[in-house]
C-alpha cells in the first residue's frame, strides 16, 4: 500500500519544527505491490525472487552492498572489486541448494548416536582416527576457501553468497564431527597430511577455478569416500556421521557441476583454461593419492578389510574406481566430456569405458 | 669469438631438432612489420612517443597478465581480478608523470649535503626529530598503500601500474631520508605519532578512486604543502634540499590523484556523490578533528612545527601564527586541486572545521 | 626603504612594504600588526585580500591591541546580528575575535553553517595552541610554552648519536648504530612506529601479518637498497635508441616476442611484491626499502621492453601461457614467494637477459639487457640472502623449502614445454634466421644456454645453503645439470 | 708518454696496465654516475701465470695489485681467459673505442662453457652481473691506453 501524498506532505511540514524529515524514500515505486506467497516448501527463495527481484542481471558493476532490487544511492561507497558477470559465479540450482541446506542441517552433538560406539581393536581404532585426522584437515580448507571468495561475489548475485555461507556452516560441522569421532573412543588425532592437494584449492585465483577444483574434484572425491565410509563404518554412530556428511557434500558437488555447466555454456572460450585447472589438480593427486596421503589410504584399507589388509586394498581400488568414474560423469554433465581423453594418466586406468 | 662448434655439437644432433610451428611469425590479424619506426624525441624515447596513435580500450575483460596489444591465448589460467573499466584507474597524465619520475630520482645518501648540518639548540633539534618521526610514519603508509592496489590494476592500463611503482620507490626514499635526518645530528627518533587512525583510513580504502582521492589528493596534498613549509623553516642547506626534493616527488603523486579524479568525474559523472562521500569521510568522521577535537594532524606534530617555525620554544606566538598559515595554505590548495578536478562544489560541502581556513574564491 | 619616519617596532620586510604601499595601508599599521605577533606572511595575505581598507585594518588592529592589553572585546553590530540569527553565544563570538578572527570571517562561517558546538571545538583548540585560554591574561613566553604538551621532547630514545656520511654518502646501513642497530627477532608493534621511536598507547593496528625477522630478513637489504638507487637508469634517455636499425621480419618479431615475455614478467613482479609490502611490519624497514627499489625495477623493465617492442615496427607478440606466473602469484608465504620469484624465476630471467645481450643487434639492445642484468642480480642477491637467513634459523622448514621448489620447478617446466612461441623466438634469435642451418644452430645454442641457467641456479642455491637441491632438481631440468663434458661421455 | 701522471702506455698483463685503467676510472665522472660498486675482482691469465686483484669500493677502484692464484680464488669472482682471448678483448676495445657487440664481458662469459667470470660462490659470482656496467666501463676505458702485448 502506498502512502498517500497528503500524508507525506503533512509529515514533512508538520514535523519540520522538530527535525526536518526528507521521506523521499517512502515513494520508491520500483516494485511496490509484489506479494510472494509460500509454496509447498514454505516461503523459499524461488517464491520470493519474483517480478523485477527475480531478474538476475547478466552484468552488474555493483561494487557496494546494495542488494538486488534496492534503489541505488548515488553517494554509496564502493566496498570491493566484485565479479561483474553473472556467468563468473552463478549456477541455476543455487536457490534450491540453499533452501535444501537450511532444511537439512543437523547437530553433531545430538543427531549422532554416540553411545553406539564400542571399544574397537587397536588397529581399527587407529585407522579410524587417522581417517578422521585427514578429514578434519580437509574440512578446514573446504571451510576457509569459500570465505575467501565472499567479498568478490557481486551483491547482485546474493544466491551465490548464501550458498557459500551454507557450505561454510556445513564444513564447520564436518570438521567438528570428525574431531569428535577421533576423540570419542580412546584414540585421538594422528598424523597430519602433506596438504599439497588441499593448498591447490585455496590457491585458486578465479572463482570457477576454485569451484572446479574444490566442488567437483575435491568434494566429489570426498563424497564418494564418505559413502564408502558409511559402508566400512563399525557402528551406527559412524554410519550416521558418514551418511549425513555425504548428504551435505552432495549439495556442494551439485553446485560445482551446475556452475561449471553454466560457464561451459556461457563462456565457451574458457574451455582450455578449465582443462588446465584440472591438469594441474589431477597431477597433484598423482603424487598424493586420492585420499591425500599414504597413511590415510592404509587406514582405509585396514578399515575396509576389517583388519584384512589385502581385502582392504581391493576395496580401496574399488573406491578409486568409483571416485574417478563419478568425477568423469560429473564433468560430462557439466559439458566437459572431452576430459575423458585428457585425463591424467594416473587416473585414466580407473576409468570404465563410456556408457553408450 | 664464438661458442666452439665442438661444444655445441656435443649437445644435440640434428635429429633432436624439434618440429617448429612458427605460426606466430604471421599473426592472423595480417599485421606486418612495417618500417614505421619510433625515434626518440627531446625527452628521449618516452611512453607518449611509443604509444602515439595506439588505442587504450575503454573496457577490458582481462584476467591475465597479457600486456596491452599482445595477442591472447585461450588456455591461460586466470591470474587475478582487475578493474574492468579505464575510468576505474586511469589518469591522463600518468605516462608523463612516470617519465618524470624516472628522470627525477635522487639519492638520499649522496644528493643531500649532509655536511651542512650543524649542531642545533636542543629544542630545535628535538622538534625536527619529532617532525621526521612523524613523516617517516606517513611515508610508511604511502609506500604500502599503492602496493595493495597493484594486483587490481588491469594490465591493459599498465600506465597506472608504472606510476604506482614509481610512487613506492619515492616513498621509500622519503622514509629513509627522514630517518637519516633524525639520526644525523645527535637527535634520533622521538615519539610515535598520533596519526594512526588517519593513516589507516588510507589502507582501509576499498576502491581505487577512493584510495587515490584520500591519499593522493587529500593526504599527500597536505604533506606537499607541509614539505614546502619545511623548506621554509629549514635550518640548513641539507634540510632545505630534503624538503625541496620531497615536495617535488609529492607533486607528482598529487598530479596523478587530481587528474585521476578529473577523469572519473568526467567519464563516470554518476559517481560524483560517491566521491564527495569519500571526501566527507576523510574530512569529517575519520579526521582527528572530529574524533578528538584536536587539529587536523596531531598535537605532537603541531608542537614540533610551532617550535621549528617560531625558531625555538621561546617564540611560541610566531610559531602558532605560522602553523595556522600552513594550515590555511593546505586547505586552500586542497580546494584549488578539487576545483581543477571538477569538484568546485566541494567549497560548499567542505567540512566546516576545514572550511574555517578557506579563503573566498578568487573571482 | 620605507619613506615614513621610523617609529618604534619591528622592521618591515621589503616585500611587505611594497604590498602595504600598493594597498594604501600606512606602514605604521603594519608595524603594529607585526608587534602583535602576526607573522609577516599572515599580514601579507591579509593585505592582499580584496577590499582591505586602512580603516578596517586600523579597527582590527586597535581591537587586537586592546585585547592584548586586557581590554573588553566589542562585538560589531552586524556580527551581533548574525550571531543571534545562528544561535552563537556572545562569549563564543568574543573568544573568536580574541583569537584574531575578523567579524567578516566569523559572519561568513556562520552563514556557511558552522554550528556553535563545532566552532567551540575549533576555538578551544586554537586557544590551547596560543596558550591564551585565560581571556586577556598577559602572557609571557613561559606561559605559551606551558600551553604546549611537549611530552614528545622527553621520550627516552637515543640522544647524542650523530651519523656521518661515508664514502657512499649517508647510507641506510650506517644508521644502524647504538640501539638503532638492534633489529629484534620479533617485532612487537603493529603500528607505523619506526624502529627506535618511542611508542604511545592508543594507536590502531595496521594489519601487518609478518612480524618475525626470519620470515623476511636478508642481511644485504640495506646495502642493496642504496646500490639500487645509485645504479638507477632511465630508459627514455640512457638507451641509445637511435642505434636501432630495421631488422629482418623474423628477427624483429622474435625480439618483440621476447620483449612481450619480459613485459609480463615485470607486471608479475610488480604485482606480487606490491601485494606483500603491506603484509610486512615496519620493524624491518630495510627489507621494505629494498623491495621498493625492486618495484621500481619492475616498472623500468616493463617500460623499456614495451618501448623496444613498439619502436621498430614490430609490436607486442603473443602472451605467455601463464602457468608459471601462477606458481608465483599463488605463493602463500613470503619466503616461498621470494624463493620462487627471486631465485628460480630470476635465475632464468637472468639467463634470458644474458642471452638477449649476446644476440643484441644494436648498442641500444646491448645496453638494455646489460642494465636489466644488473637489476635482476640485485633481486637474486636479496632472494639468496633471505633464503640463507631463513634456512639458518628455521632448520625444521628445510623440507618445506624443497616442496616450494619442487612445485615451482615442475610448473616452470610445464610452462616452458607449452610455450613453443618463446622457444622458437629464442631459436631464431640465436640462430639468426629461418634457414635450416640457422635453426639448428639456434636450437643447439639454446640447449647450451639452458645448461648455464641450471648451473647458475644450482650454484646460487648452494651459496644460500641448499646444496642438496642438485639431487632434488626436477627431472626435466636434471639433464641440464650435467656439465657438457659429462654429457658427452654419457 | 704520460698524461696527468698516468702512464698511457703499458703492457698487458701488468700491474702498470691495471694501475693506468684505475687512474682513468677514478678521474672519470661518467664512471661515478654508473653508481656504487663494491667487489673484489680477480683476473687470471693462466697461460702466463699472471694473477691480479682489483678492489672496487663505492665510486672508485681503490686498489689493483698483482697476486697469487690462491688469493684470486678467494676473490668475490675472477675473470679467467687465456692470454690470446684477453688480447682479443683488449684489442677490440682499442679498435672500437669500446667493446663491440661481440666482445662485451657478458658475451665472452656466455661463449665460454666454463664462463669468463668464475667463482666458488654462486652468490658472489652474481656481483659480476650486479656491477656489470661498471666492469664493462672499466675495460672500455682501456681504449685510452696504448697496450702492448709481450710475446
Amino acid at each position: 500500500m502506498a502512502i498517500s501524498p497528503e500524508v507525506l506532505e503533512q509529515l514533512r511540514t508538520e514535523t519540520s519544527e522538530v527535525a526536518p524529515l526528507d521521506l523521499s524514500w517512502l515513494n520508491l515505486d520500483n516494485a511496490w505491490g509484489i506479494r510472494a506467497k509460500p509454496g509447498k516448501r514454505g516461503l523459499t527463495l524461488d517464491e520470493v525472487e519474483i517480478g523485477p527481484y527475480g531478474d538476475v542481471p547478466q552484468r552488474s558493476d555493483n561494487a557496494t552492498f546494495r542488494p538486488r532490487g534496492a534503489v541505488a544511492r548515488p553517494e554509496a561507497l564502493r566496498v570491493k572489486l566484485p565479479y561483474q558477470e553473472r556467468a563468473d559465479v552463478y549456477a541455476d540450482n543455487l536457490r534450491l541448494l540453499y533452501e535444501e541446506a537450511v532444511q537439512r542441517q543437523w547437530s553433531s552433538a545430538t543427531d549422532v548416536p554416540w553411545e553406539t560406539i564400542e571399544p574397537l581393536p587397536d588397529n581399527m581404532e587407529l585407522a579410524m582416527c587417522q581417517l578422521c585426522t585427514f578429514l578434519t584437515e580437509v574440512e578446514f580448507i573446504a571451510g576457509d576457501t569459500p570465505g575467501q571468495w565472499m567479498p568478490k561475489i557481486n551483491s547482485d548475485y546474493h544466491e551465490v553468497k548464501l550458498f557459500l555461507l551454507s557450505q561454510i556452516m556445513d564444513e564447520a560441522r564436518h570438521l567438528d564431527v570428525f574431531r569428535k569421532r577421533a576423540l570419542a573412543n580412546g584414540g585421538g588425532l594422528l598424523s597430519a597430511t602433506a596438504e599439497n592437494g588441499l593448498r591447490r584449492i585455496i590457491e585458486a585465483q578465479d572463482f570457477t577455478e576454485m569451484s572446479a577444483v574444490l566442488h567437483i574434484l575435491g568434494e566429489g572425491f570426498v563424497q564418494t569416500l564418505f559413502r564408502m565410509g558409511e559402508y566400512i563404518a563399525q557402528n551406527e554412530a559412524e554410519k550416521k556421521i558418514y551418511r549425513l556428511a555425504a548428504q551435505d557434500e552432495s549439495r556442494h558437488v551439485a553446485f560445482g557441476v551446475m556452475h561449471l555447466k553454466h560457464i561451459v555454456e556461457e563462456q565457451p572460450g574458457r574451455r582450455e583454461e578449465l582443462h588446465w585447472y584440472y591438469d594441474q589438480a589431477e597431477s597433484i593427486l598423482r603424487t598424493e593419492g586420492v585420499t591425500g596421503a599414504q597413511y590415510t589410504t592404509q587406514a582405509i584399507a585396514l578399515l575396509a578389510g576389517r583388519g584384512d589388509i589385502d581385502k582392504g586394498v581391493e576395496v580401496v581400488q574399488a573406491i578409486l574406481r568409483k571416485q574417478v568414474n563419478e568425477y568423469m560423469h560429473r564433468l560430462e554433465v557439466a559439458g566437459l566430456g572431452d576430459r575423458r581423453d585428457r585425463m591424467s594418466p594416473w587416473l585414466k586406468p580407473y576409468l570404465d569405458p563410456p556408457a553408450n | 669469438m664464438a661458442i666452439s662448434p665442438d661444444v655445441l655439437e656435443k649437445l644435440t644432433t640434428e635429429e633432436d631438432l624439434p618440429e617448429l610451428d612458427l605460426s606466430w611469425l604471421n599473426p592472423q590479424d595480417g599485421h606486418k612489420v612495417t618500417a614505421t619506426r619510433v625515434r626518440p624525441g627531446r625527452r628521449g624515447l618516452t611512453l607518449d612517443e611509443v604509444e602515439a596513435g595506439r588505442e587504450v580500450p575503454e573496457h577490458s575483460i582481462n584476467y591475465s597478465l597479457r600486456p596491452r596489444d599482445a595477442r591472447g591465448r585461450d588456455n591461460v589460467p586466470r591470474a587475478g581480478m582487475y578493474y574492468p573499466s579505464k575510468s576505474d584507474t586511469w589518469s591522463e597524465n600518468s605516462r608523463l608523470l612516470y617519465e618524470e619520475a624516472v628522470q627525477r630520482q635522487w639519492s638520499s645518501a649522496t644528493d643531500i649535503p649532509w655536511n651542512t648540518i650543524e649542531p642545533l639548540p636542543d629544542d630545535l633539534e628535538r622538534a625536527m626529530c619529532q617532525l621526521c618521526t612523524f613523516l617517516t610514519e606517513v611515508e610508511f603508509i604511502a609506500g604500502d598503500a599503492p602496493g595493495q592496489w597493484l594486483p587490481k590494476i588491469n594490465p591493459d592500463y599498465y600506465e597506472t601500474k608504472l606510476f604506482l611503482l614509481t610512487q613506492i620507490m619515492d616513498e621509500a626514499r622519503h622514509l629513509d631520508v627522514f630517518r637519516k635526518r633524525a639520526l644525523a645530528n645527535g637527535g634520533g627518533l622521538l615519539s610515535e605519532g598520533q596519526s594512526g587512525p588517519a593513516l589507516r583510513s588510507i589502507l582501509d580504502a576499498k576502491d581505487f578512486t577512493e584510495m587515490s582521492a584520500i591519499m593522493h589528493v587529500f593526504a599527500e596534498g597536505f604533506v606537499q604543502s607541509l614539505f614546502r613549509t619545511g623548506e621554509y623553516i629549514s635550518q640548513n642547506e641539507a634540510e632545505k634540499t630534503i624538503y625541496r626534493l620531497c615536495a617535488q616527488d609529492e607533486s607528482r603523486h598529487l598530479g596523478f590523484g587530481v587528474m585521476h579524479l578529473k577523469y572519473v568525474v568526467e567519464s563516470q559523472p554518476w559517481r560524483r556523490e560517491e566521491l564527495h562521500h569519500y571526501l566527507d569521510q576523510v574530512e569529517g568522521p575519520l579526521s582527528l578533528d572530529i574524533q578528538f577535537g584536536t587539529s587536523a594532524a596531531t598535537p605532537f606534530f603541531d608542537e614540533a612545527i610551532i617550535i621549528l617555525a617560531g625558531g625555538g620554544r621561546k617564540n611560541i606566538d610566531v610559531g602558532v601564527q605560522r602553523l595556522l598559515a600552513v594550515r590555511r595554505r593546505q586547505i586552500n590548495e586542497y580546494m584549488h586541486r578539487l576545483d581543477v578536478a571538477g569538484l568546485p562544489e566541494r567549497r560548499d560541502r567542505m567540512n566546516v572545521v576545514l572550511k574555517a581556513f578557506l579563503d573566498p574564491p578568487a573571482n | 626603504m620605507a619613506q615614513e619616519p621610523q617609529t618604534q617596532g619591528p622592521d618591515i620586510p621589503e616585500d611587505l612594504v611594497k604590498i602595504a604601499q600598493d594597498n594604501n595601508i600606512p606602514l605604521d599599521l603594519v608595524r603594529r600588526a607585526l608587534a602583535l605577533g602576526f607573522p609577516a606572511e599572515a599580514v601579507k595575505q591579509q593585505l592582499a585580500m580584496p577590499g582591505v581598507t586602512a580603516e578596517a585594518a586600523e579597527q582590527f588592529i586597535s581591537q587586537q591591541e586592546a585585547m592584548r592589553a586586557g581590554g573588553e572585546v566589542v562585538i560589531p553590530d552586524d556580527l551581533a546580528e548574525a550571531a543571534k540569527k545562528h544561535d552563537w553565544p556572545d562569549e563564543l563570538v568574543k573568544r573568536g575575535l580574541r583569537l584574531g578572527a575578523t567579524a567578516e570571517m566569523l559572519i561568513s562561517q556562520m552563514d556557511a553553517g558552522l554550528r556553535p558546538d563545532q566552532a567551540e571545538r575549533f576555538i578551544t583548540q586554537q586557544e590551547r595552541l596560543r596558550g591564551a585560554a585565560q581571556p586577556g591574561a598577559a602572557r609571557s613566553a613561559e606561559a605559551g610554552e606551558q600551553a604546549l604538551d611537549l611530552s614528545w621532547m622527553k621520550v627516552p630514545t637515543e640522544w647524542g648519536i650523530r651519523v656521518r656520511p661515508g664514502k657512499k654518502g649517508l647510507t641506510v646501513g650506517a644508521l644502524n648504530v647504538g640501539t638503532y642497530g638492534d633489529i629484534p627477532d620479533y617485532w612487537p608493534y603493529q603500528t607505523e612506529m619506526p624502529r627506535g621511536a618511542y611508542p604511545i598507547p592508543g594507536v590502531p593496528a595496521m594489519g601487518y601479518t609478518i612480524y618475525e625477522k626470519a620470515e623476511l630478513w636478508s642481511d644485504n637489504a640495506a646495502d642493496l637498497y642504496e646500490e639500487a638507487i645509485q645504479r638507477r637508469w632511465r630508459p627514455a634517455t640512457d638507451i641509445p635508441w637511435e642505434s636501432i636499425e630495421p631488422l629482418p621480419d623474423e628477427i624483429e618479431r622474435a625480439m618483440c616476442q621476447l620483449c612481450t615475455f619480459f613485459c609480463e614478467k615485470a607486471l608479475l613482479a610488480g604485482d606480487t611484491v606490491g601485494k606483500w609490502l603491506p603484509e610486512m611490519s615496519y620493524g624491518y624497514h630495510e627489507v621494505k626499502l629494498y623491495l621498493a627499489t625492486a618495484e621500481f625495477d619492475a616498472a623500468r623493465h616493463f617500460e623499456v621492453f614495451r618501448k623496444r617492442a613498439l619502436c621498430n615496427g614490430g609490436g607486442m607478440g603473443i602472451q605467455s601461457p601463464g602457468y608459471f606466473h601462477r606458481a608465483i602469484i599463488d605463493a602463500r608465504a613470503w619466503t616461498e614467494t621470494s624463493a620462487v620469484l627471486h631465485i628460480l624465476s630470476n635465475s632464468f630471467l637472468m639467463g634470458l637477459y644474458q642471452l638477449g645481450e649476446y644476440v643484441a643487434h644494436s648498442e641500444a639492445e646491448s645496453n638494455i639487457f646489460r642494465l636489466c642484468i644488473q637489476d635482476t642480480a640485485r633481486q637474486l642477491a636479496f632472494g639468496l640472502g633471505h633464503l640463507k637467513y631463513f634456512l639458518i634459523r628455521k632448520h625444521d622448514r628445510r623440507e618445506e623449502v624443497h616442496t616450494y621448489f619442487n612445485k615451482a620447478e615442475a610448473v616452470m617446466v610445464y610452462d616452458d614445454e607449452n610455450d613453443n612461441v618463446l622457444r622458437e623466438a629464442l631459436i631464431i634469435l640465436l640462430g639468426g634466421g629461418l634457414i635450416k642451418e640457422q635453426i639448428l644452430d639456434g636450437y643447439r645454442k639454446l640447449e647450451y644456454f639452458k645448461r648455464r641457467w641450471v648451473r647458475d641456479y644450482l650454484a646460487r642455491l648452494e651459496s644460500a645453503g641448499l646444496p642438496e637441491r642438485r639431487e632434488r632438481l626436477h627431472y626435466s631440468l636434471k639433464k641440464y645439470a650435467e656439465e657438457p663434458v659429462a654429457a658427452q661421455a654419457a | 708518454m704520460t698524461q696527468g701522471g698516468v702512464k698511457t702506455r703499458a703492457s698487458f698483463p701488468s700491474t702498470e696496465w691495471f694501475e693506468a685503467v684505475r687512474s682513468l676510472v677514478n678521474s672519470d665522472e661518467q664512471y661515478r654516475r654508473i653508481g656504487t660498486c663494491d667487489a673484489v675482482v680477480g683476473v687470471k691469465v693462466p697461460d702466463r701465470q699472471k694473477y691480479y686483484l682489483l678492489t672496487f669500493e663505492a665510486f672508485e677502484c681503490s686498489e689493483v695489485k698483482e697476486s697469487t692464484e690462491q688469493e684470486v680464488d678467494n676473490a668475490d669472482f675472477w675473470l679467467e681467459a687465456p692470454f690470446e682471448k684477453w688480447k682479443e678483448l683488449i684489442t677490440n676495445v682499442k679498435d672500437n673505442g669500446k667493446a663491440d657487440l661481440h666482445h662485451t664481458l657478458n658475451t665472452i662469459d656466455l661463449e665460454d662453457p666454463q664462463g669468463f667470470a668464475r667463482s666458488r660462490d654462486g652468490y658472489k659470482r652474481d656481483l659480476f652481473y650486479r656491477f656489470n656496467q661498471s666492469f664493462q666501463y672499466f675495460f672500455d676505458l682501456s681504449s685510452k691506453i696504448e697496450t702492448t702485448f709481450p710475446n
